[in-house]
């Protein structure tokens, strides 16, 4: 059809002002506070062992939570992708539930059951387990990362389900009319046109959990040692450092840049393979 | 290595919802033989072929034989059957060369026969300017090739094809299915060739098996299933049948449109049956039709006729002198090529 | 292919047991909790101020905000669906940045910039605005509303660019050749198809924006009286009322699953159409 | 309504990438005729429709007349033509009543007889039954039939199809060709009816306009450009072309595979070339051929053959007697079907 130039421009022009005013001039405000003092912020966090802390909980937290996500949305979609299209649909809803709910009441759910009076660590206690450390279990960052699988389970489904479901499954069938074995054939042709979507995932989940902060809170207020609890400390305290607050909004968008920008190179293939 | 010989005994398959895909069903394939198992979707074919290759197994009762040896129970990657998919399933992670090679490293072919089987499958299927490109960047056609060579690589006694041509253009179809056949027949290999397309059957098989409802409704050369087609089911998937109706005495056909001299074997017939090329214009022949319309087809154009109780029939004419509709023409009928299908179907020769 | 029941099993146990720890459990707890004191707790919120005052809150956020998503993402996904692929996929990848960022750097680039002794704040002032009263917008429900687009519009335009670049063109020309101006042809075809995806992204959103409260904490602190921020100060609180934060919990529970049932109603239609 | 003329003058159009869709092109479309655009994919044939239908504007200098009326800077809404797509372009929100009645509300008929045509159109398509069903829910065919109704309802003067039935199922297409010519020509509007398929365009148009990169290759009868090809371009895409070499004096022809009577005409020429069908099986004829394969197409086979010299040529014979490759076959040629295209091209007559 024949568009007007300025027809395209009305369109454009929201996402535009949307990419100023919502990313543009909250970054620029956080680099300037971050060079507010010449730079002297980055060496008070970086000598910061607070700091250090964060970022080992940080690590701990951003990999083995994707990581499992990963896992378990890749067994999922396996499962899902031989149902129905009905079936599927259904059970997708029912796994995109978790989504909708305030990460607040999922905290609390979590603490009424896991926690250090919780239904599950008294049932472990009457097996012998210490209730003191299975509850305090979800106040480690590796705890918090189980509980964090949640939200990433579905995430990591709804990237990897839709790989899976166009995956061919003829390929197989071909494969083992060649000679493989249905192991061998699953390792040599669906793994490798899967691998894509599951680093995808991996992405994604780590950027979410490298970022989250509310269920952490909610759970443990700041005592957990994780970077944006350390942040949240920093803006939250009285007389607080501002600069390095900023420093640590940093190097928290970096991270997640940096996993993010992972997952976008990835895409490509993703798609090329689906 | 040549081709092994294929036999069904008493194979169905009844689904898990209770559909009945295919009833007991015998059916032998010769060594070396390409046979087409041919009928529109849902008749079957799809089935007997998933029985073959292992993807499905018979119902109880049912056995598979290849070359005698029951493989009934047998899991598809120890069959040794090359299958070709619709779809190509080919292996889209790897090269051209890649995927033709992949059976080979499976069954652990040493390095420098894996090498010259790979390059000479690659000069069979014309492809070995292409060995090193990714498959997504082939076109369809070349996407077969690959998947034959691919399936042929590790010379497999029995190949099966389930529709190889029908995700092709119309174009491509007829040369590709040329050069499939050189390919299975240069190979030895027993062949299946599953397909809804009766003119594939026709240019492809040495045996076509007409399947209809999940039950063989014949199997015959091809000009045994177009000249002597078993049931009006057989011959009308064939191409258009013609029927006058009229009476037959002492040799005499008598109808509307005019008399014509029949052999004797068809005597008290109600009705004949032919295919439109039985029927040619002719200044001085018998029977006289109304032309309603005709469309010129460049080669020759197609009459839709009338006879004079309005019946409807299809004849060809030379596509050089335009016929008005309207006009009335003469034709001859070659009696030789009646069709018995309508009247008594032979019983189907299964096997 | 010809699968062991076994092996179908084995891939569902993962999802089973995901449902059951992550979904089950928690939920059980809450309505457990809830009931602990024989309803009690139900007549306490619903005859607590404070709760209708959050009620109010997040009835304001949980309408405006999912309301300008909705619109603004259509327009974005009407202009990225005239791009290439290629251009699209640019553009879609730096829309996406903002949901990788953590919430907390986001609400803390805010205040930055829209706080009181923000940027745009003294920039506003300059002409004349009361920097006491924009710098004060971003604490209230209204102003919440507008910073939650920073997440909401992305996936406003995940939901909808896809029915929006899959609409068939051809029907806009059909419509035309048929005399409808293009404007006619828009609101006639267009429009209606458009419309499922756009009312699940307005659900989605609703659900999101109901829930969070991990930027809100950020920006105010408990000040701002939306439902989680109750609920949270329930939780929080030394002494606190346990029942009463599982009442909250549910009647939050209740409301996100309301919209997102609305948004798996649409669905169906949603695929039909695209 | 009856149909409007249609005139493009001088049409150019230009991409704005810079890609030369179209060249400068007349063409005139009497008022009811039927014109069909025919060409390989690129070659302009949409470019130009979309010039007519307005989707597009010529480059400057172009005009489009209707019934002489200028209509280059009309936007489409106002030029009152019927389209029909390639993907039917149906409103999937509306019942097909709906889509069928949707022009008719927008042009504010009154409800009467908005009611009376949409019954009409229904009847004449064939839709009564389908009246209240959803789009989605019709088969391909049923769409296409919706979709030529709805363009047709408000009775334009002109009717532009891109590919109607490319997107259908080869079975369905004949039925369907034949319907549409039915359903346009009661209609009595002008149609451009754009194809790559030169048996749609042989059976549908009273002319067929071939194009080439951009340009008119010939325009014509069916007949004109089937047998009188202009160029051997056009003569090769309305199907095979047996080219044979050899010299020509006195009217004979002499070559390998032996000598033909030719008209005189074509004294001096060094090579003939001829359709398959000029070309028949005579025990007696002049020419000897050795078949190199056959293949049963049924109504008949088809034969690739050799002449001494190895050049490839194809003939048809009849189905019924299998001929074996390697054989040597007689053939006479009907030397009034020689075409003349590879010599002198006649220039493209356009408009």
């Amino acid at each position: 059809m024949t568009d007007g130039r300025p027809k395209r421009l009305a369109l454009a022009a929201p996402a535009g002002a949307f990419l100023l005013i919502f990313l543009a001039w909250p970054l620029a405000g956080i680099v300037k506070e971050a060079l507010a003092d010449g730079g002297g912020a980055f060496s008070r966090v970086f000598s910061d062992p607070v700091f250090w802390r964060g970022v080992r909980g940080s690590a701990i937290l951003g990999t083995l939570a994707p990581a499992v996500s990963t896992v378990i949305g890749l067994g999922v979609s396996l499962h899902l992708a031989r149902l129905s299209p009905a079936r599927r649909a259904t059970l997708l809803t029912i796994i995109a539930v978790p989504l909708s709910f305030s990460g607040l009441v999922v905290a609390y759910g979590f603490i009424l059951v896991f926690g250090r009076a919780g239904f599950v660590t008294m049932l472990l206690a009457e097996i012998g387990a210490d209730p003191a450390f299975v509850g305090g279990l979800i106040y480690t960052p590796a705890g918090l990362a189980i509980a964090y699988c949640y939200y990433l389970i579905p995430r990591a489904v709804l990237v990897i389900l839709p790989v899976v479901v166009n995956f061919e499954r003829e390929q197989l069938a071909a494969a083992r009319a060649l000679g493989a074995s249905p192991l061998r054939a699953f390792a040599d042709i669906a793994l490798p046109q899967l691998m894509p979507a599951c680093l995808v995932a991996f992405a994604l989940c780590a950027a979410v959990a490298l970022g989250a902060y509310g269920t952490a809170l909610a759970l443990s207020g700041t005592q957990i040692a994780i970077l944006p609890m350390v942040l949240y400390s920093k803006i939250s305290d009285t007389g607080s450092d501002l600069p390095a607050a900023a420093v640590m909004s940093l190097v928290l968008i970096a991270l997640a840049s940096a996993v993010m920008a992972m997952a976008e190179l990835l895409r490509p293939r993703l798609r090329k393979n689906a | 290595m040549s081709g092994a010989e294929i036999r069904l005994i008493g194979c169905a398959k009844t689904y898990g919802d209770g559909t009945k895909a295919l009833a007991a069903t015998d059916l032998t394939v010769d060594p070396g033989e390409v046979v087409v198992i041919l009928g529109p979707s849902g008749c079957g074919k799809t089935t007997l072929l998933r029985l073959l290759s292992g993807l499905d197994r018979p119902d109880e009762g049912g056995r598979v034989l290849f070359n005698g040896k029951d493989v009934t129970a047998a899991p598809i990657e120890q069959r040794g059957v090359g299958i070709v998919f619709q779809s190509y399933a080919l292996f889209p992670h790897m090269s051209v060369a890649g995927n033709i090679g992949y059976g080979l490293r499976v069954q652990r072919w040493r390095r420098p026969e894996r090498a010259a089987r790979v390059q000479e499958m690659l000069a069979t299927a014309q492809l070995t300017e292409l060995a090193g490109r990714r498959v997504d960047q082939l076109s369809g056609g070349q996407r077969q090739r690959v998947a034959l060579a691919r399936a042929l690589a590790p010379r497999p006694s029995i190949i099966l094809l389930d529709e190889p041509l029908t995700a092709l253009d119309a174009g491509l179809r007829e040369g590709l299915r040329a050069e499939i056949a050189a390919m299975i027949r240069a190979q030895g290999a027993t062949a299946v060739y599953v397909t809804h397309d009766q003119a594939e059957a026709l240019a492809l098989g040495d045996r076509i098996v007409v399947m209809q409802k999940g039950a063989i409704a014949q199997a015959g050369t091809p000009r045994e299933v177009y000249f002597r087609p078993a049931s009006p089911y057989v011959a009308h998937f064939f191409g258009i049948v013609n029927e006058l109706c009229g009476t037959v005495t002492e040799g005499v056909f008598h109808s509307p449109a005019g008399d014509v001299p029949v052999p004797a074997s068809i005597n008290g017939a109600g009705q004949i049956a032919f295919r439109p090329e039985a029927l040619s214009p002719d200044e001085n022949g018998p029977l006289a039709f109304t032309v309603r319309e005709s469309v010129f087809e460049g080669t020759r154009q197609r009459l839709s006729l009338a006879d004079p109780k309005g019946a409807n029939l299809v004849a060809y004419a030379p596509g050089s002198a335009a016929i008005a509709p309207g006009e009335s023409l003469r034709f001859r009928l070659d009696t030789s090529a009646l069709l018995d299908a309508g009247k008594k179907p032979e019983p189907a020769r299964q096997g």
